[in-house]
């Protein structure tokens, strides 16, 4: 299964269009905006949501830190990154 | 005396340049220049509070911003469209008075010089 | 006519550099004056002395340093340029690195030349990309 | 009465929203691609069009050299860049 | 034999990203790979006939496309959407196979890497 | 687990470094093993010794380097290095440069090393910015 790097809402955009229904989402760098925005099911980096001043209080929202990203990254192949 | 106004229309922290922007629009400051700045596009998470931007190694948007103060640059824009199209309401954010188009097209009209347009 | 034009975009992410050169030729050739270059953000990459221009591609540089040798301020903002690690002499020594990275023609300055330049001239022109 | 500077399609957008109705338009770089899209009277520097293998037909474009834009701006101020 | 699908999101000329996702494509084609292209987005425009890019000192992306046969990397698609919302036809541009968005669902999920989906 | 790590943003106008960093931390303390850090287009800019860190910003080019003393390979496309102006000694020879601008630990590179790596490697991960 497919795990999707999100850099930015245009990307999150070209992604939700192109993936797998069942595929997981990591939003990172200004892809942490989207949290404001919509309410899909996700993980968020959490150090790039909070330098950015993104709370999250979505249920659907998982924070995670690079250690879980790594894992993230083990148990998906392949990983694509999206930043239109 | 030139009235310039410095746009800011990129999200902090992936570029650097909204803070460029404005330890700039200080300077001008400072020349004795007549500043404003406005928020639009993706500039206007620059105004979200709580940043903590140390998390990421860089320094607080939000800090060079109230610095802005020192400097009596005081005229802070965001534009309404850009929060609407965002679904972010303006008491969300910092405090920076909100104008629609028709008000940005009356402020660009007056200026001498617009800097960052583009940023 | 007096300009002051701004390049904000890097040498090979943008075409501020192309599109400043052609203006500043034009200008200069109708009889105005290019009052200062201002390069700004990523654009200060410009003044970067160890770049090689690909064969059959603008030679920017070049291009550069004709403009410099007519006289024409070429300023590079120096809090914008040292973190991207464009440097002169001056700031080579100061940061104790290995060799300065400011090609000829090229000077680094302060914000207050991109606000004086404003002030004073008659147009503004910016490049962002 | 100001000059516009447009550099891609997303900076046309915003000029449009913003300008005087009566400020004239030059499309430069990637605002040329808003020929093929539009059909807004505007300037358009002929080589960065010819670049992208644009070609303009509408009655109410102006294809201009950089002698032109020169012309343009001492004739117009403020200049104000658009790429958003 | 992996397979390697490369993306061009990007338009040519300002930044040269898109000429050098041909390169990469072409070396991975010369290393046995199994290469694929999609151009979307803006990339789309890269493939306007009749460019003219010595016009401002660049080499033609149309010249570097062409090259590509010669490394037999024939398998070349372009974005259906991309392409209607920037009101440009199919038949306008340089040959490439048209992909829905359920078409490029596909193509992406049975990809080994992805290359420059951001560009 | 094996992993290539790509960066495509320079190190001003970008989260790549940062994110690539990160990422490889975690995943070495985790075992896994970074095969190689590929820099392309811009993320070249990464490798360039003159760069000065401003103070309380993240210095990357630390981090980088603690990276290359751990056995990393920190490879950077030389055919977007050059034209950027980051070139180590034989470069600098070769087109008549005053200095080197490589910043240790690092090494240039052709594009095979980018195809060579994702064949190799477990996982491709890409850094856009």
């Amino acid at each position: 299964m497919t795990l999707h790097l999100v850099f930015n809402l245009q990307g999150l955009e070209s992604c939700l269009q192109r993936r797998q229904p069942a595929d997981p989402i990591v939003l990172m760098g200004d892809g942490t905006y989207a949290l404001s925005q919509s309410d899909i099911e996700c993980f968020v980096l959490r150090e790039d949501a909070a330098a950015r001043g993104i709370t999250s209080n979505g249920k659907n929202i998982h924070g995670i830190d690079y250690a879980e990203f790594v894992e993230l990254s083990t148990d998906h192949n392949p990983v694509v990154s999206w930043a239109d | 005396m030139k009235k310039l106004l410095f746009v800011i229309s990129a999200p902090p922290y992936t570029s650097k340049r909204g803070t460029a922007q404005l330890e700039a629009a200080m300077v001008a400051a400072a020349f004795d220049a007549e500043v404003s700045l406005v928020f639009r596009g993706d500039g206007i998470w620059s105004l979200l509070p709580d940043q903590s931007a140390q998390q990421v190694g860089q320094r607080s948007f939000a800090k060079v911003l109230q610095a802005l103060g020192d400097y009596e640059v005081d005229q802070l824009y965001v534009c309404l469209d850009s929060l609407a199209s965002r679904g972010v309401e303006a008491a969300e954010l910092m405090q920076a008075e909100g104008l629609d188009l028709a008000a940005q097209q009356l402020l660009l009209a007056e200026q001498d010089a617009v800097i960052g347009a583009a940023l | 006519m007096n300009f002051v034009l701004a390049v904000h975009g890097a040498p090979h992410n943008s075409n501020s550099g192309e599109h400043a050169i052609g203006f500043a030729n034009a200008a200069i050739a109708q009889g105005h004056r290019i009052e200062r270059v201002f390069f700004y953000h990523d654009g200060v990459l410009h003044g970067l002395n160890s770049q090689v221009t690909p064969q059959g591609e603008n030679d920017l540089c070049k291009a550069w340093s004709e403009l410099a040798d007519q006289g024409i301020e070429l300023a590079v903002c120096i809090a914008s340029a040292i973190k991207r690690g464009v440097i002169n002499a001056e700031e080579q020594a100061r940061y104790e690195k290995t060799s300065h990275t400011l090609a000829p023609g090229f000077e680094l300055v302060g914000l207050g030349q991109l606000v004086a330049g404003i002030q004073y001239a008659d147009r503004y022109i910016e490049f962002p990309q």
